[in-house]
C-alpha cells in the first residue's frame, strides 16, 4: 500500500462521508459544510493526480464563490430543518430504492469497465497550467467565449429575479 | 512525479524538518501578532497625540501579554440556542486558514549555506513553495469567507448575522477585483510560483526600478494593479476604512459580538495573521520581495551594512531607555536586551574583516529587506485605521464593483499588450 | 471568358425582375408610386440591357463557333441518375425571345406607369409583373425541360394572379380560375410528356436529348406513327395547346381580358400565350421526328385560326376582338411549326408580339380615353381626338392585316408560303384556310377600327370627355409601331430574292428546310411572289368588305345579322364552347366533387380518421394525466429511472459478465 | 501510484449519492446542492480520464480539465441564477420545501 494510495482511500473516504452526510444532515448548513467537505477532498484528488490549476480553481470557485452563494443565501432565508413530508408516494417508496440501484449500478460498471481505462504513460505527472491555457484558447476558444457570454447572460438574470417588484 | 507525490515520498526528516519549522513560524508570527497590537495601539495613540499603552511594562510592552491572559482566563460565554458545532468551527476556520496563508509565502531566497542541514535536507525559508503558490493563497483565502459568514450565522442573533452577511458579500466581491489585479503580474512572470515571481524581480543592476511596480521590463508598470490589489486586500481583511463587518456603530461588534475569551481571540489572531500574509504578498508581488531597492554596484556595497546600521543605534537607545526605570526591567532586562541587540549589530558590521560573518550578513539580506518592506505595510495599515472614516455599504459595494474591477480588468489588459509585445523571452 | 462578363452570369437576367418583385411586393405597400415606378423600370430595364449585352456577346464571341452558350449554375434535383440543375442556356432561339420578351416588357412597364396611375394595387400589380417578367425569363433561358417547367408554371401563376388582379370583381376572380384550371389541363399533358421523354431517353436536358435523337440513338418503341416520341410530342402539344389557347383550350384567352389591358398586352398578346409556340419550336427536333404529331399541330392550328377568325368578326368588346385574333394569330405560329417552318413561325411570334401588344395598348389608351368604356358601339369617330392612338393603332392594323412591307405581311406570308410547299392536298388546303383566315383577319380588324375611330361618334359628350393618354403612354405605342413598320424587314431581301436574315440567323437552331421538290430557286421565288400577291389581295377584299359594310352603309350590319340571325348567335356566343364545356364537363365534377368526394370520402373517411385520432389522444391524456403531480421528487424519480434505463441497455453484457462470477460463487 | 479506475468508481459513487440526496432531500437548496455534488463526480471522472490519458507528445490530453473548467463556469452560471429563482420562490410561497412547490402540472 504505497503513500499516494494511502493519501487517496482518505480523501475518498472524506468525499464519501461528506456526501453521506449531506444527505443525513436536515439543516441546510450542514449540508452545505458537508458539500464543502466533498469538494475539498475533490481537489486534494485533483492534487495527487497532478492536476494543480483545476484544484486551485476546485476551490476557489467552487468553495470559494459558489458554496458561498449558498451558504449567504440560506443565512439570507434564514433557512431551517427542512420538515419532513412526503406527499409523493413514488418518491416515498421508489425514490430510495431506485437512486441507490443506480448507484450500486453504475458502481458496478465502473469497477468492471474500469480495468478498461489505460493508466497514464507518465505516472501522475503535473498537468501545466500553460498546456490548459493553451488548449482553452486555442481549441476551445469558441466554448470559451461561449461561456463569458453564458456568465453575463446569468448575472443578468440573476439580477431581474433578485429585484424587488416596483410597489407602484 | 507531482508536488502531492513528491511530498508523499519524502523520508521522516523531511517531516520533522517541515513540522519544526511550521512551529517555528507559528511561534514568530503570533508573538508577531500580539506585538502588531501593541504596536498598532501606539500608532493610533500617536496619531491621535494620545499616550497609548504604557502601564505594563515599559512603553506598555507586556500590554499584550496580559491581554493575552486575559483572553485566557476569560469566562468562555456560549449563547442559548447556538448551532453549536458551526459555532465552534467558524473561528477554528478563521484561524486556521490565515495562518495556512503563510505556509507559502518565501522569506529569503537562499537556504541556509551547507553546514546548516537537517539530515541531509537543506533548510529553505518557506515551508513549501508550489508552483501555484499565488493560486493556493487565493484559494486560501477564498476559504477564508467562510469563518466569518459562518460565525455570523452560527451566533444565532440578528447583529452576527448582518455583519455576516455583509461580510461574505463584501469579502466575495473584493475578491475578485484582488484576484484580477494580480493577473498583470503573473502574466509578466509568465508563472503563479512565487519565488518566480520575485526572481524576475531581480534589482541587482536597476534597484527599485525594476520591480513590478515600476518596471518597464517585459512588461507594463503594475501602478494601477499594486493600488487596486491592496484595497481589496484591505477589503478583504475586513480593516478599516473597510471593517463593516464589525461596525461598531451599527452592529455592535458584527460577526464576533457573541463571540468571547479565547474564540474571539481567534478571530483577532486571524485578522491580524491576514493583514501580515496580505502585506507580505504586496511586498512580494509589487515591491521585489527580498531584493534591496538599490543596485548591487561595487560603490554601492555599504549598503550591505544597513540591518548593522539600524540595529546597533537601536541597541544604544533600549539601553539607554532602558536605564530609566527602578524595577527589575531598568536594571537587567533592557540593558541586555540593548546590548544583545547592539552587538548582533556590531558582529555583523564586522563581517567587513571577517569571512564567515561576512556570508552571514550577506545571508540574510534577503529577509531584512523583505521583513522590512511586510513591516512597511503593515504600518500603512495601521496608518489607514488612524486617519480614514468608515465607507457606507453602498459605497463600499460601488467602490467594489464599479471602480476596482472595470480597473483592474483595464489594467489586466492593457498588461497583456505589453507582454505581448516585449514580452518575456 | 473575361470577354462575355454577362454571358457568365446569365442568372442576372432573370434574377434582376425577381429582386423587383420582392422589394415592390414586400415594402411596395407604403412607398409613393414614384419609388415603385423606379424599382419596377429599372429592374426590367436594367435585365433589357443586360440582355442586349448578352447577346451582343453571344453573337460575337458564341454564334461564330456555331456552338451555342450554356452554363450550369448549380444543381436543383439531383436524384440517383436524373439530375435537374440551375442551368442556363442562350442560342439563336433564345436571343429572340429574350429580346422580345424584356424589350416588349420594358416598354409595357413603361405603358402601366401611365395607365395604372389612378388604379388601386399599384405596387402589387407591378411585383406582379415583375415576378411574371423573371418566370418567362426562367422559361425562354432554361436549359433542360423541367426548369422550363418552372418558368411555365410560374407564368400561369402571375397570369392567374394579374387576371384576378381586380379581385373584388367576380368576373375577374372567375376567370383567373377559369384561366388556371384550363391551364392546369394542358400541363398535365406536359408533365404527362416530359415523364415520358424521361422514360424513354433518361434526360430531359435539352442538349442531351436532342443529341440522343439526332443520332437516332433511341429506343425502339420511340419508332412508329404512334410511338413514343409521337405520343411524347402530343403531349407537350397538348400542354402548348393550354398555354397558347388553342383548340379545344382556347376558352380561358378571352375571359383573361379581364385582365389590366397592359397585362392583357403582355401576357396575353405578346409572351406567355406565345410560351406553347416555343416551346414546339424549341423541341423541333422531336416533332420533325413524328409525322402525326406535325400533322396534328398544323392541323390545330389551323383550325383554331379559323375558328377564333369567325368568333372574332362579330365581337363588339373591342379586348375581345383583340383577344380572338391573338388565338387565331397563335394559331397561324402552330401551323407554320406544324408544316416545319419553325423559322416562319418564330418570326410570326416576334411581329405578332410587335403589333398585337401595340393593338392592346392602343386599345388600351382608347379604353383610358373612353373613361373605361370597351363597347365598340358606344365608340366611332374617334380619329379625331386621339391622333396618336389613332395612327398607331392604324398602324397596327395594317401589319396585321398583312399590307405589305409591314411587319405581319412578311412573316404571314412566310408562312403560307411554307404551308402552300409543303405540298399534297393537305398542304394547299393548309394554305387555302390560312388565307380565308387573312381575309376574316383583315376584315374584323378594320372592323374595329371603323367601328372605334371612323363614322358618327355613338357616345354621350356630356359622360366621357375623351382626353388623349399622357406620354408615358403614348411613347410605347409608338416605339411599337416603329417596330411594327420595320419589325418584318429582316425578312425583305429574301422577298427580292435576297438570303432571308431571320431565317439564316435561326439556321443553327432548326437547320436548313428541306428544297421544296420540284421547284427550281427561281420558280420558288415567283411562287412566293404570287402568293403574296394573293394574300395581300385576299387582305384587301377584307378590308374593302368592312369599308363598305361599317363606313358607308353603318345600318348595313344589324341587317345582316338579322338575315342570317343562326350563324350570328352562333358565332356571338363563341359557339357555345363555355356552355358545352359545362354541361359535359364542369357539373359532372362538381356533382361528383360534392355528393362523393365531400359527402362522402372527406367527411367520413377522413375527418372521421382524424377526430378518431384526436379522441384516442385525449383519451390516453386522460389517463397518463396523472403522473403529472406536480411534485418535483416524483419528476426527480422518473429522471433516475430513465438514467438507470439508460445505464442498464449500455452496461448489459458487462453486467453480466460482473454478476456471473458472484452467482458462480453463490452457488458453490 | 493510484490506478484510475479507483478514481472513477469513487465518482460513480458520488454521483449515485447526489442522486439520491435529489431524490430524497426536501429542501430546495440543498437539492440544488445534491446537483453540485453530480456536477462535482463528473469533474471527478472528467480529470481522471484526461490525466490517464495520453496523447501524442507523451503529455497528457488536456481537453477534460477544460471540460472540468466549463462544467465549473457553468455550474457558476448556474447557481447564480438558480438561487434567485430559490430566493423568489422562498419569498412567494413562504417555504423551501419543494412539495409544498407544486405548481408544475396541468
Amino acid at each position: 500500500m504505497s503513500a499516494p494510495l494511502i493519501v487517496f482511500f482518505l480523501l475518498a473516504a472524506l468525499a464519501v462521508v461528506g456526501a453521506l452526510s449531506l444527505i443525513l444532515q436536515k439543516h441546510p448548513i450542514h449540508s452545505a459544510l458537508s458539500l464543502i467537505v466533498v469538494m475539498v477532498s475533490l481537489a486534494g484528488l485533483y492534487l495527487l493526480m497532478g492536476a494543480e490549476f483545476v484544484a486551485a480553481v476546485q476551490i476557489i470557485v467552487y468553495g470559494g464563490a459558489i458554496m458561498v452563494l449558498f451558504v449567504f443565501v440560506i443565512m439570507l432565508l434564514n433557512a431551517s430543518a427542512e420538515e419532513h413530508t412526503d406527499f409523493s408516494k413514488l418518491a416515498k417508496f421508489g425514490g430510495l430504492p431506485l437512486a441507490l440501484a443506480l448507484t450500486g449500478l453504475l458502481a458496478a460498471a465502473m469497477i468492471h469497465n474500469g480495468s478498461a481505462v489505460p493508466n497514464n504513460v507518465t505516472p501522475d505527472a503535473l498537468a501545466s497550467t500553460t498546456d490548459i491555457s493553451m488548449s482553452l484558447f486555442s481549441t476551445f476558444v469558441y466554448p470559451f467565449e461561449l461561456t463569458s457570454f453564458l456568465i453575463l447572460v446569468a448575472i443578468m438574470g440573476a439580477l431581474v429575479l433578485a429585484q424587488r417588484e416596483k410597489k407602484t | 512525479m507531482n508536488s502531492v507525490t513528491t511530498f508523499l515520498t519524502q523520508d521522516g526528516g523531511f517531516w520533522v524538518l517541515t513540522f519544526g519549522k511550521i512551529a517555528l513560524l507559528l511561534f514568530i508570527v503570533l508573538t508577531v501578532n500580539a506585538y502588531l497590537t501593541w504596536f498598532e495601539r501606539k500608532v493610533v495613540a500617536l496619531m491621535q497625540s494620545r499616550v497609548g499603552p504604557h502601564r505594563v511594562g515599559p512603553h506598555g510592552l507586556l500590554q499584550p501579554a496580559a491581554d493575552g491572559l486575559k483572553f485566557l482566563f476569560k469566562e468562555d460565554v456560549m449563547p442559548g440556542g447556538v448551532d453549536k458545532f458551526v459555532y465552534l468551527l467558524a473561528p477554528f476556520l478563521a484561524l486556521t486558514l490565515a495562518l495556512a496563508s503563510l505556509a507559502v509565502i518565501p522569506f529569503g531566497p537562499k537556504p541556509l549555506p551547507p553546514p546548516f542541514t537537517f539530515f541531509g535536507h537543506q533548510i529553505d525559508l518557506w515551508i513549501t513553495n508550489p508552483d501555484i503558490g499565488l493560486l493556493v493563497l487565493f484559494a486560501i483565502t477564498a476559504l477564508g469567507v467562510y469563518g466569518v459568514a459562518l460565525a455570523g450565522w452560527a451566533s444565532n442573533s440578528k447583529y452576527p448575522l448582518l455583519g455576516g452577511l455583509r461580510s461574505s458579500a463584501q469579502m466575495v466581491s473584493y475578491e475578485l477585483s484582488m484576484t484580477m489585479s494580480v493577473v498583470g503580474v503573473v502574466l509578466m512572470a509568465n508563472s503563479f510560483s512565487l519565488t518566480k515571481i520575485i526572481s524576475l524581480q531581480d534589482s541587482s543592476k536597476w534597484g527599485l526600478l525594476s520591480w513590478n511596480i515600476f518596471t518597464f521590463h517585459g512588461g507594463f508598470p503594475q501602478v494601477v494593479g499594486f493600488l487596486c490589489f491592496f484595497i481589496s486586500a484591505i477589503a478583504e481583511t475586513n480593516r478599516v476604512p473597510f471593517d463593516l463587518p464589525e461596525a461598531e456603530s451599527e452592529l455592535v461588534a458584527g460577526f464576533h459580538t457573541e463571540y468571547s475569551s479565547f474564540k474571539f481571540a481567534m478571530f483577532f489572531i486571524a485578522e491580524y495573521t491576514s493583514m501580515i500574509s496580505v502585506s507580505s504578498l504586496c511586498a512580494i508581488l509589487f515591491f521585489g520581495g527580498w531584493y534591496s531597492p538599490i543596485p548591487d554596484l561595487p560603490w554601492l556595497q555599504f549598503t550591505h551594512y544597513l540591518p548593522s546600521l539600524i540595529l546597533i543605534p537601536f541597541g544604544l537607545w533600549v539601553i539607554f531607555d532602558g536605564v530609566r526605570y527602578e524595577t527589575i526591567f531598568g536594571k537587567v532586562i533592557l540593558p541586555g536586551l540593548g546590548t544583545a541587540i547592539a552587538g548582533v549589530g556590531a558582529l555583523l558590521l564586522a563581517g567587513v574583516w571577517i569571512a564567515p560573518l561576512h556570508e552571514v550578513n550577506e545571508y540574510i539580506q534577503g529577509p531584512f529587506w523583505l521583513l522590512s518592506k511586510i513591516f512597511f505595510f503593515l504600518f500603512f495599515y495601521v496608518w489607514a485605521r488612524g486617519t480614514l472614516p468608515r465607507f457606507r455599504y453602498d459605497q463600499l459595494m460601488h467602490i467594489g464593483w464599479k471602480l476596482l474591477l472595470p480597473v483592474s480588468i483595464a489594467n489586466v489588459i492593457i498588461t497583456a499588450g505589453c507582454v505581448l509585445r516585449w514580452g518575456h523571452p | 471568358m473575361s470577354n462575355q462578363p454577362i454571358l457568365d452570369h446569365l442568372w442576372i437576367i432573370p434574377l434582376l425582375p425577381l429582386l423587383g418583385a420582392a422589394v415592390n411586393g414586400f415594402f411596395g405597400l407604403k412607398w409613393p408610386n414614384k419609388i415603385v415606378n423606379t424599382v419596377a423600370l429599372s429592374s426590367t430595364g436594367i435585365s433589357f440591357a443586360c440582355a442586349l449585352e448578352a447577346v451582343r456577346e453571344f453573337v460575337t464571341y458564341v454564334a461564330p463557333t456555331g456552338q451555342i452558350f450554356r452554363k450550369e449554375f448549380f444543381d436543383w434535383i439531383v436524384a440517383g441518375n436524373f439530375r435537374a440543375g440551375f442551368d442556363l442556356q442562350m442560342d439563336q432561339l433564345t436571343v429572340v425571345m429574350v429580346l422580345v420578351v424584356t424589350g416588349v416588357g420594358f416598354l409595357i412597364h413603361i405603358y402601366s406607369t401611365g395607365y395604372m396611375a389612378h388604379e388601386g394595387g399599384y405596387y402589387r400589380f407591378f411585383a406582379y409583373l415583375n415576378l411574371f417578367m423573371f418566370f418567362m425569363l426562367i422559361l425562354v433561358l432554361a436549359a433542360n425541360y423541367v426548369l422550363l417547367f418552372v418558368g411555365w408554371e410560374g407564368v400561369g401563376l402571375s397570369s392567374y394572379l394579374l387576371i384576378g388582379f381586380y379581385f373584388l370583381r367576380k368576373s375577374a376572380a372567375d376567370a383567373g380560375k377559369k384561366a388556371f384550371i384550363v391551364n392546369r389541363i394542358g400541363d398535365f399533358g406536359f408533365m404527362l410528356g416530359m415523364f415520358l421523354l424521361f422514360r424513354t431517353f433518361h434526360t430531359l436536358d435539352f442538349h442531351d436529348l436532342f443529341d440522343q435523337i439526332t443520332k437516332q440513338s433511341w429506343p425502339h418503341e420511340a419508332w412508329g406513327a404512334f410511338g413514343m416520341m409521337t405520343i411524347a410530342c402530343l403531349l407537350l402539344f397538348m400542354g402548348a395547346c393550354g398555354k397558347s389557347a388553342q383548340l379545344p383550350l382556347y376558352v380561358w384567352l378571352p375571359d383573361a381580358m379581364e385582365g389590366p389591358t397592359p397585362v392583357s398586352a403582355l401576357i396575353h398578346a405578346a409572351t406567355m400565350v406565345t410560351a406553347g409556340v416555343y416551346v414546339v419550336a424549341r423541341s423541333h427536333i422531336l416533332f420533325e421526328h413524328s409525322e402525326t404529331a406535325l400533322v396534328v399541330v398544323a392541323t390545330i392550328g389551323c383550325a383554331t385560326a379559323l375558328f377564333a377568325a369567325t368568333i372574332g368578326l362579330v365581337q363588339t368588346d373591342i379586348k375581345k376582338v383583340l383577344a380572338y385574333s391573338t388565338v387565331s394569330q397563335l394559331g397561324y405560329m402552330f401551323l407554320a411549326c406544324g408544316v416545319g417552318a419553325f423559322g416562319a413561325g418564330i418570326f410570326h411570334l416576334m411581329t405578332h408580339a410587335f403589333f398585337k401588344a401595340l393593338l392592346f395598348l392602343a386599345a388600351g389608351s382608347v379604353i383610358h380615353a373612353m373613361g373605361g368604356e370597351q363597347d365598340m358601339l358606344k365608340m366611332g369617330g374617334l380619329s379625331k381626338k386621339i391622333k396618336v392612338t389613332y395612327v398607331t393603332m392604324l398602324i397596327a392594323t395594317l401589319a396585321i392585316a398583312g399590307a405589305p412591307l409591314f411587319a405581319g405581311f412578311f412573316s404571314k406570308d412566310a408562312i403560307l408560303f411554307s404551308a402552300f410547299t409543303v405540298g399534297g392536298n393537305g398542304g394547299h388546303l393548309l394554305y387555302a384556310v390560312g388565307l380565308l383566315t387573312a381575309l376574316l383577319t383583315a376584315f374584323y380588324m378594320f372592323r374595329l377600327i371603323f367601328l372605334t375611330f371612323h363614322g358618327k361618334q355613338r357616345y354621350d359628350e356630356h359622360h366621357v370627355h375623351v382626353h388623349e393618354s399622357p406620354w408615358s403612354m403614348l411613347g410605347p405605342l409608338v416605339v411599337l409601331a416603329i417596330l411594327s413598320i420595320f419589325g418584318g424587314w429582316f425578312a425583305l431581301p429574301s422577298f427580292f430574292g435576297g438570303a432571308d436574315y431571320f431565317a439564316n440567323f435561326l439556321l443553327p437552331v432548326f437547320g436548313a428546310r428541306g428544297e421544296i421538290e420540284g421547284l427550281s430557286e427561281a420558280a420558288a421565288h415567283s411562287l412566293e411572289i404570287t402568293l403574296a400577291i394573293v394574300a395581300v389581295a385576299s387582305a384587301t377584299v377584307g378590308f374593302l368588305v368592312a369599308f363598305w359594310l361599317y363606313l358607308k352603309q353603318p345600318g348595313k350590319p344589324a341587317e345582316l345579322a338579322k338575315s342570317l340571325k343562326g350563324a350570328y348567335t352562333t358565332l356571338y356566343n363563341k359557339y357555345y364552347v363555355d356552355e358545352l364545356y359545362a354541361a359535359a364537363i364542369v357539373r359532372p365534377l362538381v356533382w361528383l366533387s360534392e355528393n362523393v368526394l365531400w359527402k362522402v370520402v372527406d367527411v367520413e373517411a377522413i375527418d372521421g380518421t382524424v377526430n378518431g385520432i384526436a379522441h384516442g389522444a385525449t383519451a390516453v391524456g386522460d389517463t397518463v394525466r396523472h403522473t403529472q403531480s406536480g411534485n418535483t421528487r416524483s419528476y426527480a424519480v422518473w429522471v433516475v429511472v430513465g438514467a438507470l434505463a439508460i445505464i442498464f441497455i449500455i452496461f448489459w453484457p458487462a453486467l453480466h459478465a460482473f454478476v456471473a462470477p458472484a452467482q458462480a460463487a453463490v452457488t458453490k | 501510484m493510484v490506478p484510475t479506475q479507483y478514481y472513477l468508481v469513487l465518482s460513480a459513487i458520488l454521483f449515485g449519492l447526489g442522486a439520491v440526496a435529489f431524490v430524497v432531500k426536501r429542501n430546495i437548496i440543498t437539492i440544488f446542492m445534491s446537483i453540485e455534488l453530480m456536477l462535482n463526480a463528473v469533474n471527478l471522472a472528467f480529470v481522471a480520464f484526461s490525466q490517464s490519458m495520453p496523447d501524442k507528445i507523451g503529455g497528457h490530453k488536456l481537453d477534460g480539465q477544460v471540460f472540468v473548467l466549463f462544467v465549473i463556469v457553468v455550474a457558476a452560471a448556474e447557481a447564480a441564477v438558480g438561487l434567485g429563482i430559490i430566493i423568489l420562490t422562498a419569498r412567494n410561497r413562504r417555504s423551501l420545501n419543494i412539495e409544498r412547490v407544486d405548481l408544475l402540472k396541468l
